[in-house]
C-alpha cells in the first residue's frame, strides 16, 4: 500500500480502531436500550426513544457541537471523566464515542425490530425448562435476533467508519490522533485537483466498509441456512 | 394434594372459573375445544397470572394474587410439553433435548439422554434443525426436551395429538412411567378418551371456563351420570393381577377372583394392573352363552340402569371382578327385562381389550429403566 | 435575481450588504466552503457571481475558463490573529507562545486543506514557533470552528481572522500576525461565464462601491480595489 | 383418476418414491410420522416441487418435471388445509375466512359463507385474531378458509388431530359432502383410523417413503392381510339402506335382506349407507345365541382364518349383508372349530356401531345446504 | 413561528418536502430492493447489496460529488434528465434525491430484515387460496412487514430530514430553492455568535423529526397490539 502516505495510512487505521471501538461499546448499550424499548413499557419510554434517535434527526455538526459542550474539556461530563483518567476531548477515543453515538440510532432500530420478531414462547418454553431470565436472554433471544445483530453492528460500523460532522466538531483533527479517514478525505477535497488523492481514501474506506458487509452477508447467510428451512418452503 | 389449584381469569369473552386439587398421579383436563384447558395449564406453568386464584404445586405456593406471590416460571420446576412443540429452531434436536438438563438439579437430573433419545425415536434425528422436522417428529423432541429437564411436575399440553397409534403406544407409557416409577405428578391436557382412560388418576372436566366434574379416574369414568370423554367413551376400570402368560398369545388375569383373558401385557406375574371395560363392549347374557368366540364371562348384577337421549342405556354392574359398565339398546334392555337387581352374565371379548387400555399400575422391576438421582 | 456563490465565512458581512443593496433585484446566496463551491461552479451550477476565500479555487475556474474574463477582482483583505476564550493577556513575544500553551492546545483550521489553516501554519513558521508548537496543535475542518472551539472554552487559543475575531464577543485578540508573516489574506470575486446576467454585473459593481466597502470595513475587512 | 401422482423426492437422509392415481371421492394418505405424508401432499400442492416425476389433478398435469411444467400454487386451485393451520396472524377471523373467496372463480365460489361460519361454530370469534384463539379454534378457522376458497381439489393435511371428538365429529361430515355433494375430490392425510374408515374411497397406505398399498378403501380395509390402519382398527365395510328410524332411537337398515339396527343416523329413508364394521366388535356364534343384548346376528360362512403374531386370528366371513372381518382370539377358534367354511353366525352390538362409522354416501336433500354454482 | 425569518420558513418546508418525496420515491424501489436481496439469489447480488450500502459507507461529501458528476448539469444522467424536462441539478428534487440516496441503505436494511422473519408458509397459504404472487405480497407480506416498514420509512425519513454533507455537495445552499434545515443550521452557524439563530432551527428541525418518530411508534404500537397477542404470553 505503498500509494497511501504515512499520515494516510495511520487514518485508515485509526479509523478501523474508531469504528470498532464505537462499535464494540454501543452494542451493549444498545442491546440493552432496544430490548427495554421493544418489551418493556414505562413512564418516560417515549423520551428515552426520542434520546436515542436524536444523533440521526439532528445534524452531525449539532451532535458535535453538544458533545463537545458536554464531553469537553470545560464541560461536566468532561471534566468528570479527566479526573478519573478517561478524558475523551482530542483523543481518538472521543472520536470513538462521536461515532458510537452517531450509529446508535441505526444499531437500535435494527436490534429493536428483531426483537419484536421473536415469539416470545420460545422465551417461555426456555423458563419452563428452568432458564433464569438471562440466561433465557443468552441461549434463546440472542440466537434468534442474530440477523438483526449482524444488520445492526454493520450499519453501526459502516456509520462509524463513514462519519466525518460530528466527530470534527467534537474532537477535531489530529493528525494519528483523531484524524479519521473522512477528515483526511474532506482535507483532501479542499485542494484544486485533491480529487485524487480523496479518491485513493474513499476506495480505502470504500474497500473496508465492503469487506465488512461480504462478511456480515456471509455470517447471515449461515445462520439463515441453519435456523431456516422452515418446513418446506425454501426451494419453491 | 399436589394440585391445588383456584383460578378466576377473564380473557376476551371467555371466562374461567376453576378450582380443583389432585394428588400425585395423572391429573387429566378434560373438556372440548375453547374450554379453557391451555389457559388453566398456562396459569400453572406460570407463564399466564391469572386475575385471581391461588396455585400450589406439591404444598409449594407457587401464586397467590392476594399475598403477591407470584414465583416465575423457570423457578416452578414444571415441564412443559407445548400443543405445539415450540422448538428452538435455532437449536439442532440434540442442543434441544439437552436444553433443560443443565438447570435439572443434579438429584432429579436424568442420566437417561441416550435411552429417551432411542425410546422416542430421535436417534437419527439428533442432528437436524427443527425446520427439517415433520410434525410427529417435532412433538416427539418436545416431549423428550421436557423429560431431561428433570421436573418436578409434568403439564403436557394434548402432547400426543400430533402423533399417530404406534407412536402414541409407544410414548404412552412413558407418561405412566414418569407417574408410577419417578412419581412425577402430571397435569395432562387432552380429549381423547383413550388417553383419559389410559392415564388418569384425576380427572378434571371442563365445560366453557367451569369445572363440571372433578375426581379419581375411578370415579368419574364409572359415574353413568357424567360420562366425560362422550357416551362412546364410557367404560369402567377394573383391577386385576397377572397370573400366567399362555403361550396362544394371551395373558390371564384375576380380578375378584374371575379369570379374565388379555391380549398379552407386559406385567410379570403377580403385577397389578388397572384395565379398562368400555361399555359398549360389553354385551349382556341372560344364561351363560355357549358356542361363543367369547372367553370372558363374568356374572353380575345390575345395579342401575340410567337411560339418556339416544338409543341406549347405560348399565352399571355388580361383578366379583368389580364394577363395570355396559351400554345396550333400549330394545334390548327392554326385550331382556333388565332392570335393577337382574342377575346376568357380562360377557367382554378379549380382542375388545384394548392394549392401550391396559396399565401396569405397580412392578418390582421395570424395564427399560429410567433412573432418577 | 442574481445567484451568488459565496464562502461561508463572508455570510455575516455579506447580509448586511445585501440589506443596503436597495434595488428591487432578488439576491441569492449559497454559502459553502470553497472548494465546494467551485466544484459545483465547475460542474455547470447556475452561479452568476462567485466570492472565494481561495485564491486557488478562484485561479482553477479561471483555468477552466469558468470565469468571465477580467471580471476576477482581489475584492477584500484579512489578517490573521491569535485569539483565546480564557486568557486576554496580549501575547508580547511570539516566542512565548509555546510556554503560554503548556498543555493547552492550540486549534487551527486544516493546515494542508483550508485556507485559513495554511495561512496560519506559514505565519506561526515565519515567527519562529511552529516546531515548538506542533505537538499541541488541533485542526478543525474550517476556521468557524476553530473559532468555536476557542469561544466555547474547549480550546485555549486559536488563529482565526481578525474579522472572526471581531464579531466573536467570547474571543479576545491576544496577538496580531504581522502582515508579511503570511501570503496575502484575499477574497476575489468573479463573474462567471456563460451567464450573462446584468443584475450581476451591477451588484459586483455595489460589492466594489463605496457603500458596500463600509459595510466591510466595519466588520474589520480590508477593501482592496486600490490593490490592482 | 382424479389423481395421478409419480413422485421422487430425496430431503435429507428422507427418499420418497410414490407414485399412485385415485378416482375421485377421498384419497387418504395413511402412514405413520415421518412417512412422507406432508412431502406428497405440499408437492401436488405446488408447494415443493419434486426431483422427479409428474402429477395430474382431474387431467390436467400441473406437474412434470420432464416436460417443465411447474403450474404455480395459485393457479393450481388446490384448497390446502395445513397441519399447524397458518392462519394470517395479521387478520381477523373473518378476513382470513375471506382471503380465499375473492379468488374462487364465480361458478365455484360458495355462497355459504354464514352457513360455514355456523357450521364451524366460528360465529362468536369472527372478530377475534388467530392470537387470540385456542389450537381447536385455529384449525377450524383454516378448515373454513380452505373451504370458502372454492378449490377444485382438496388438499387436508391432518385438519382433524387439533379437534376433540365431538367438534370432530361435526366437522367430518363436511369432508363427506363435499366428496359427496360438491364433488370435490379430497386428498387427505390421516392418521386415525376413525378418519380413515369414514372418509376414505381410496387409501394409500406410506411407509418410510415407499407405497405400501393402495386401492378402493373397501378393499384395503377389508383385506385381512394389509390392516393399514393397525389391527385394532381393522373392519370391513358393508352397504346398506335406511329402513326406518324407531322411536327409541335406532335405525332400522337393511343390507342383503339383513335387518341390522344402529344408532340414528340422518340418512333419509332409502339412503344408502356405508358402514364400518370393526373386525373386534364382531363376535362369533355357532348357533343363533338367545338372550343376549345385541340385535344384529347375522349368518355367516367363513372365509378364510388368518393368524397373525398376536393372541388373535382374523376371519373374514360371507355374510348376506356382504364380507365382514371378525377378530377372535385363537383359543376361541380353536374352541369352537372355527376353519375355512365353517357356518355361523356374526354378532354385532347396535351400540358398537359408532357414529362416525356410518356415512350416508346418498340422499337427495342434504341439510344444511352447501351450494356451489 | 414570528421568531422564524422568511429565509428559515423557507428552509423548514422545503425540508419536509425534500424528506417527503425522498422517502416517497425510495420506498417502492427500495421495497424491491430488499425483496430481492432477501428472497432472490443471482448474480451480482453482493454488488447489487455493496451499491445499496454505499452511501452510507462513503463520506457524504464524496455521495455528494458523485451525484454532482453524474447528475450534475454537465454529467451523463443530468443531461438525459435535463432533456426530459426532469433536471434536478440545483433543484430541490436534486435535494430530494440526494436526501433519498443516504437514507437508502436504512430504508432497505430494515425492510430486509422484516421481509426475512415472514414465515413464507403463510405466503404459501395464501397461495394455495388462489392469490397470486402480487397479490399474495400486498395483502399477506406486506401487512406482516409494516413494522420494518415503520422502521425504515422513519429512518429514511429522519436521515431525509438531517441529510446535509451529501446536499450541500451536490445541489449548494440556494435559499429557497436548495437550502434545507440543515444547509439553513450550516449557513447559521457560520456567523460569530449565530449559535442561537442556529438552535432555534435545529429545535425546529429536531420537532418535525421527533413527531414523526412519535407518530411511527403509535403507529406501530396499533400494528402490534393487531398482529399481537400471539397467544398468551403479552401479559407475562
Ligand atoms: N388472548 C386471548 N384473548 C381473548 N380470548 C382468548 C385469548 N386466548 C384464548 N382465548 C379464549 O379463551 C378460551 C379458552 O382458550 P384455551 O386456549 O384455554 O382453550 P383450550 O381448552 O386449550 O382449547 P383447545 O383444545 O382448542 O386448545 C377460548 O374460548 C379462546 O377463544
Ligand atoms: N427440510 C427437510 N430436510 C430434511 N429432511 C426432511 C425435511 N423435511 C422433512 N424431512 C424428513 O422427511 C420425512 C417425511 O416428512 P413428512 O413431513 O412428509 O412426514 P409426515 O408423514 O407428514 O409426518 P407427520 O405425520 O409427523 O407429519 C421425515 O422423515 C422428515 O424427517
Ligand atoms: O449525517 Mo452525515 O451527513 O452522514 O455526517
Ligand atoms: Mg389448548
Ligand atoms: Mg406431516
Amino acid at each position: 500500500m505503498s500509494w497511501l502516505s504515512e499520515t494516510e495510512m495511520l487514518a485508515v487505521s485509526l479509523s478501523l480502531k474508531v469504528a470498532f471501538w464505537a462499535t464494540l461499546c454501543a452494542f451493549p448499550i444498545g442491546l440493552l436500550v432496544a430490548f427495554v424499548l421493544a418489551r418493556r413499557s414505562f413512564p418516560g419510554k417515549q423520551l428515552l426513544n426520542g434520546l436515542v434517535h436524536l444523533p440521526l434527526i439532528l445534524p452531525p455538526v449539532v451532535t458535535g457541537y453538544i458533545l463537545l459542550v458536554v464531553f469537553g474539556p470545560l464541560g461536566f461530563a468532561g471534566r468528570l471523566l479527566e479526573a478519573v483518567g478517561l478524558g475523551v476531548a482530542f483523543r481518538w477515543q472521543g472520536a470513538a464515542l462521536a461515532a458510537g453515538i452517531m450509529g446508535f440510532p441505526l444499531l437500535v432500530r435494527a436490534l429493536r425490530l428483531s426483537i419484536e420478531s421473536v415469539d416470545q414462547r420460545l422465551e417461555q418454553a426456555a423458563a419452563t425448562l428452568g432458564a433464569s431470565r438471562m440466561w433465557v436472554f443468552l441461549t434463546v433471544t440472542l440466537p434468534l435476533i442474530l440477523p438483526g445483530i449482524i444488520t445492526g453492528v454493520l450499519l453501526c460500523f459502516a456509520k462509524a467508519m463513514g462519519e466525518f460532522g460530528a466527530t470534527i466538531t467534537f474532537v477535531a483533527n489530529i493528525p494519528g490522533e483523531t484524524q479519521t479517514l473522512p477528515s483526511a478525505i474532506y482535507a483532501a477535497l479542499q485542494v484544486p485537483g485533491g480529487e485524487a488523492p480523496a479518491m485513493r481514501l474513499v476506495v480505502m474506506s470504500t474497500s473496508v466498509a465492503l469487506f465488512a458487509l461480504f462478511c456480515s452477508e456471509f455470517l447471515a447467510r449461515r445462520v439463515a441456512r441453519k435456523i431456516g428451512g422452515e418446513g418446506f418452503n425454501r426451494g419453491v | 394434594m399436589v394440585f391445588e389449584v383456584e383460578l378466576r381469569h377473564r380473557q376476551g369473552a371467555f371466562d374461567l372459573d376453576a378450582s380443583f386439587a389432585a394428588p400425585a398421579g395423572v391429573t387429566v383436563l378434560f373438556g372440548r375445544s375453547g374450554s379453557g384447558k391451555s389457559t388453566v395449564i398456562k396459569s400453572v406453568a406460570g407463564l399466564l397470572p391469572p386475575d385471581q386464584g391461588r396455585i400450589a404445586l406439591g404444598g409449594r405456593v407457587v401464586f397467590d394474587r392476594q399475598r403477591g406471590v407470584n414465583i416465575p416460571p423457570h423457578k416452578r420446576r414444571v415441564g412443559y410439553v407445548f400443543q405445539d412443540g415450540l422448538l428452538f429452531p435455532h437449536l439442532n434436536v440434540r442442543q434441544n433435548l439437552k436444553y433443560g438438563q443443565r438447570f435439572a438439579p443434579r438429584h432429579t437430573r436424568f442420566e437417561g439422554f441416550d435411552k429417551i433419545v432411542h425410546m422416542l425415536g430421535l436417534d437419527a434425528l439428533l442432528d437436524r434443525f427443527p425446520g427439517q422436522l415433520s410434525g410427529g417428529e417435532k412433538q416427539r423432541v418436545a416431549i423428550g426436551r421436557a423429560l431431561l429437564s428433570g421436573p418436578e411436575v409434568l403439564l403436557a399440553d394434548e402432547p400426543l395429538s400430533a402423533l399417530d397409534d404406534p407412536r402414541k403406544a409407544e410414548i404412552l407409557p412413558y407418561f405412566e412411567r414418569m407417574r408410577d416409577e419417578l412419581q412425577i405428578p402430571i397435569l395432562y391436557v387432552s380429549h381423547s378418551p383413550d388417553e383419559v382412560a389410559r392415564l388418569a388418576t384425576t380427572i378434571v372436566v371442563l365445560e366453557r371456563g367451569k369445572i363440571l366434574r372433578t375426581g379419581p379416574a375411578d370415579d368419574v369414568l364409572a359415574d353413568a351420570d357424567v360420562t366425560p370423554v362422550g357416551i362412546r367413551g364410557a367404560g369402567a376400570l377394573i383391577r386385576a393381577a397377572v397370573v400366567s402368560h399362555h403361550e396362544d398369545g394371551l395373558t390371564e388375569l384375576v380380578a375378584g377372583g374371575q379369570t379374565l383373558f388379555v391380549p398379552k401385557v407386559s406385567g410379570r406375574i403377580g403385577a397389578q394392573l388397572r384395565l379398562r371395560v368400555a361399555a359398549h363392549d360389553v354385551v349382556i347374557a341372560l344364561s351363560r352363552p355357549e358356542g361363543l368366540s367369547t372367553l370372558n364371562i363374568v356374572p353380575a348384577q345390575i345395579q342401575s340402569v340410567r337411560a339418556g337421549d339416544g338409543p341406549a342405556v347405560l348399565l352399571k354392574l355388580k361383578t366379583p371382578a368389580g364394577d363395570l359398565l355396559a351400554r345396550v339398546t333400549k330394545r334390548s334392555a327392554q326385550a331382556l327385562a333388565l332392570v335393577q337387581g337382574t342377575a346376568c352374565y357380562a360377557v367382554i371379548k378379549s380382542v375388545s381389550i384394548d392394549p392401550f387400555d391396559v396399565n401396569v399400575t405397580a412392578e418390582k422391576h421395570p424395564l427399560p429403566p429410567i433412573s432418577k438421582g | 435575481e442574481v445567484k451568488v456563490f459565496a464562502a461561508a465565512s463572508l455570510k455575516g458581512v455579506l447580509e448586511e450588504v445585501v440589506d443596503v443593496y436597495a434595488t428591487a433585484t432578488d439576491i441569492r446566496i449559497s454559502y459553502g466552503s470553497s472548494a465546494t463551491m467551485a466544484r459545483q461552479i465547475g460542474l455547470g451550477a447556475p452561479a452568476d457571481l462567485f466570492i472565494s476565500a481561495n485564491q486557488l479555487w478562484m485561479d482553477d475556474l479561471d483555468r477552466k475558463g469558468k470565469l468571465v474574463s477580467d471580471s476576477q477582482t482581489p475584492l477584500l483583505g484579512n489578517g490573521l490573529v491569535l485569539v483565546s476564550g480564557r486568557d486576554q493577556v496580549p501575547i508580547e513575544e511570539w516566542a512565548s507562545l509555546p510556554d503560554r500553551l503548556l498543555g493547552n492546545k492550540l486549534v487551527l483550521a486544516q493546515v494542508n486543506a483550508v485556507p485559513a489553516g495554511i495561512y496560519a501554519k506559514e505565519a506561526l513558521q515565519a515567527v519562529g514557533v511552529w516546531d515548538a508548537v506542533a505537538q499541541n496543535i488541533v485542526q478543525s475542518d474550517n476556521v468557524r470552528s476553530a473559532l468555536s472551539f476557542a469561544a466555547t472554552g474547549a480550546v485555549k487559543y486559536a488563529v482565526v481572522y481578525e474579522t472572526d475575531a471581531l464579531a466573536e464577543q467570547r474571543v479576545h485578540v491576544v496577538g496580531r500576525f504581522p502582515e508579511g508573516s503570511h501570503s496575502p489574506i484575499r477574497y476575489p470575486a468573479a463573474m462567471i461565464s456563460g451567464r450573462n446576467n446584468a443584475q450581476a454585473e451591477d451588484f459586483l459593481a455595489f460589492l466594489k462601491g463605496p457603500i458596500a466597502a463600509s459595510v466591510f470595513v466595519a466588520h474589520g475587512f480590508t477593501v482592496l480595489e486600490d490593490v490592482q
